[in-house]
């Protein structure tokens, strides 16, 4: 059976170009970083390395980038660094509606600890509007923390205003960049971005490595304490062959950077055409162009999604009903409950992530499929019948 | 995480679909749960002679009334009222614990079936003592 | 030129057979934990795998087990943990003063915001005394935290007896266990342990995986927040390779523990009599028979440490001058200190540590070279003419 | 991290060890920082005929009192007073940045050394002006 995996956006093969380049430190350059001698050398040169290469990719100067276990330490690191750290200026932090857990639940463990959180609505693009993010702001705001690319709907935010405006207002600004990294432009210096989360499992990298870039006039104080490793701003032995394997995706991304976005804008623009022509009563969730090169959220009004993920999934196709971390409990999306999908759709919608291995060959497979599940189960939907009989 | 022979049922479930005028009719959950689940039977002298269902609810869902229909089709109404949701799980070989909910969503529509049917025709059955339609099974399922 | 390594404590090569165990899981089986899907499932089934296998190498249930990206994360929580989430019942911690950094600075840390720290003294072997330990605990005490096995001397605390007091206190016991695991037999609920901290890079692991366990009675808050993996207990896509190399590492160092710790016993003793035979004026460091299996630390008097290393190094010899994190630092060690080794025997004291892959003629030629060494560089010593001329 | 001609001096150090009857001899650093530097100098008509050291100290320490003391030999002493640990570091063809208060020793123990020359012999050198024997170069170096 063919097997065709379309949930690029819950993570990535590591590429074999990346896996090689992490190999040789599992058994024979295992130097820990911090050691003084040949092996250790080696390999505290060889994260230098990576850590050059992912500062290119966003525009950072090397000592900006600090090595962290993934997204979700990064986000922990940033948003409590920043409201632990200037608890005397303020106990204001603005976000959205549409972040991932990792902020959304720090957020409310702040909350629990007296901080006050604004949650920005967005528009039914996924779109936050820089009006009320002006107005959010007040003489009590420290931090203002917004998703740079969604990762249920794709929606890209205009980052370099939001960035002009949090520069403007002088507060701190960090985005959740980990869907966004290899798939958009990125330029720390340009957008103003103050801290950015990053994870290497989403850009063909191995899993458990991420980092943070700590923009060089920032004050974040430590959030895991020990050695004195990553100049001493996060402890812990070094994840050596991890940060080498992220430093080769992080290469390889901003190398194939056009490429990899022309090709899944293509990929997504066939899926999405398809099956408007092919099914009725379906829409688009997200931005129509402001989104992910290989976002594809889409509701199939009258089947249940976990239906159609199972029957996709017994015939080798792998995707998903919104973000990954929850996919485990089949809940509506608090993503698409912001952007005003009702209660029903957003329990039809399926997101479809194709990345750098996907076919259109696989694509046809995949509508074919659909096309058979929509037809099959709608029949024996009750509302289904009920609209349309 | 399911069994082929809940796979089977899902994937090709007897029983589903419209019913042209139905004897009984119950329909159980509501979009706000996410699950919905209509159940039609034919009856005739007291026996069900044919069952079908309709439902916007997961895989685990469509199988159980795939199967809990073709259980109850042929059986007296007292006796399909004895058909319970392990009997169900059981007939198919197993279910994730998550998943138990769904097999008590298919044994309460046979039961809201029936208990119209009874309602309108004024008859009473052993096996629906203590039912109560508006239970929620989403309330009630152990994980 | 020989290369022989001979810091085994600092980190160790990853095994064969645990690199081949994780090899399917980068460009294979990639698939994310969470997601409902056979690649998925697949790997949430090897995570589980993983899981009992770590269980069963600290006789715990898979439950107790979380992972975390390495053992200094495993301290942090640990500590912060059970700080923040006992506060209204108390803010007193007890240490000992040989504890890793990892649990040093995370106590120095918590002393910022109001937390009272006691650092136990040890004796001149590196032990506690439970006398001390008796006295310490008061009616704030919420935290009892000694290192199971220290990683600079080697010297094995009696974990059991610690536990049993801090039962009878109803006090939480939590064990920096980084090295004693797969060194010396490790049962937590015969050792009364509360939570126990352990890295995966100690044991022929790879690097940036570890775990926490936790009592399943003992109720922990989270310290990463986000996705729901783990139990919700710690969030963020789980290293799945890293999990899986760890599992496969904790599986080996459970079947081979007892020749494992024969072996390494030998190889020590082997060098610390040839050394005292060969050179005056050394001394052991640590305890002499309650000591990690391959650890060696001695002070070789009149001889600066970094050059001793800087020699062997270019002689292809990796050792260290303490813990590996401080060593980019020369300074002397605070364990060296508590101990009560003047400081300019500190300077001169290196730690050796041997492991699977030692053999004795690795052995032979590291003892030759130590003294060359030696010998050359107590000529040129200020001291040692003084003192023996 | 060290370039070759360091670790060539390092592990076969010029003028290591004794002198018998030192003209001079001069010590810097202590147990208590870590380092200890020593130097011992011949001196006939105000030329440096012989320099030896003896350190307890890094690598760098080592190399460097290695390579100063070969500079001095044969120079006068104000022309000795003149050699820089600038000097040293070149000759030695760089050190890492955290060691260059190795090479600061060394040419602290040499001045001590004349220093105390002078002080026995009663001379003034214009290099010693400002010179404090009592300098810590831990204090100084930045990193
Ligand atoms: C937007 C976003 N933020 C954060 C994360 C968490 O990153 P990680 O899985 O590396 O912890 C993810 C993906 O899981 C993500 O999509
Ligand atoms: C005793 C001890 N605790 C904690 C650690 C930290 O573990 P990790 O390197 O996995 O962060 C180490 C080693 O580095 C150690 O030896």
């Amino acid at each position: 059976m063919r097997e065709v995996y379309l949930d690029y956006s819950a993570t990535t093969p590591v590429k074999k170009e990346v896996l090689d380049a992490m190999i040789p430190f599992f058994t024979e350059e295992y130097g820990n970083p911090s050691s003084l001698y040949k092996k250790g050398r080696y390999a505290k040169a060889a994260i230098s390395d990576a850590r050059k290469k992912i500062a290119d990719l966003i525009g950072a100067t090397d000592r900006e980038i600090i090595f962290t276990s993934g997204g979700t330490e990064a986000d922990n690191w940033a948003v409590k660094g920043v409201a632990y750290g200037n608890k005397h200026k303020g106990n204001h932090i603005i976000t959205t509606k549409t972040e991932h857990h990792a902020l959304l639940h720090t957020c409310e463990h702040l909350a629990e600890s007296g901080f006050e959180i604004t949650y920005l609505d967005v528009d039914q693009y996924g779109m936050i509007k820089l009006e009320d993010l002006k107005k959010a702001i007040n003489e009590k705001t420290i931090l203002v923390s917004i998703i740079f690319a969604n990762n249920e709907i794709g929606t890209i935010q205009p980052i370099k205003e939001i960035g002009e405006l949090t520069k403007n207002h002088g507060v701190l600004f960090h985005t959740d960049a980990v869907q966004a990294l290899g798939n958009t432009e990125i330029n720390v210096k340009d957008m103003n971005i103050d801290l950015l989360s990053m994870s290497s499992h989403k850009i063909y990298g191995p899993k458990g490595i991420g980092a943070l870039y700590i923009n060089k006039k920032v004050k974040l104080p430590n959030y895991i304490h020990g050695g004195a490793q990553e100049y001493q701003k996060r402890a812990g032995t070094e994840n050596v062959p991890g940060v080498i394997g992220f430093g080769k995706a992080a290469e390889l991304a901003k190398e194939n950077m056009e490429a990899h976005i022309k090709k899944l804008t293509e990929l997504r623009k066939y899926f999405i055409d398809k099956i408007f022509e092919k099914i009725d009563t379906v829409s688009l969730n997200g931005h129509p162009d402001k989104r992910l090169p290989g976002n594809i959220n889409m509701t199939f009004s009258y089947v249940e999604g976990e239906t159609m993920l199972l029957y996709l999934d017994v015939q080798g196709i792998s995707a998903s009903s919104g973000s990954a971390c929850s996919s485990s409990s089949f809940e509506a999306s608090h993503v698409l409950k912001a952007i005003g999908i009702p209660l029903e759709n957003a329990l039809s919608s399926i997101r479809f992530t194709v990345g750098d291995f996907t076919t259109k060959e696989d694509l046809d497979y995949v509508i074919e499929t659909i096309v058979t599940i929509v037809n099959k189960y709608r029949k024996i939907s009750p509302y289904y019948n009920t609209k349309k009989g | 995480m399911f069994n082929d022979k809940v796979i089977e049922h899902f994937m090709n479930p007897h029983n589903a679909g419209d019913m042209d005028n139905p004897d009984a009719e119950g329909t159980i959950g509501s979009p706000v749960c996410g699950d919905i689940m209509q159940i039609f039977l034919k009856i005739e002298d007291n026996i069900i002679k044919d069952a079908k269902f309709k439902t916007f609810g997961c895989g685990s869902a469509i199988a159980s009334s795939s199967v809990a229909t073709d259980m109850i089709k042929g059986k007296t109404i007292e006796e399909a009222l004895k058909v319970t949701n392990k009997d169900v799980i059981d007939e198919l070989g197993g279910l994730p614990s998550q998943k138990i909910h769904c097999s008590v969503l298919s044994e309460q529509a046979i039961k809201t079936a029936i208990y119209n049917y009874a309602k309108k025709h004024n008859l009473e059955f052993e096996g629906l003592k203590g039912f109560d339609p508006n239970f929620d099974p989403h309330e009630h399922h152990d994980e």
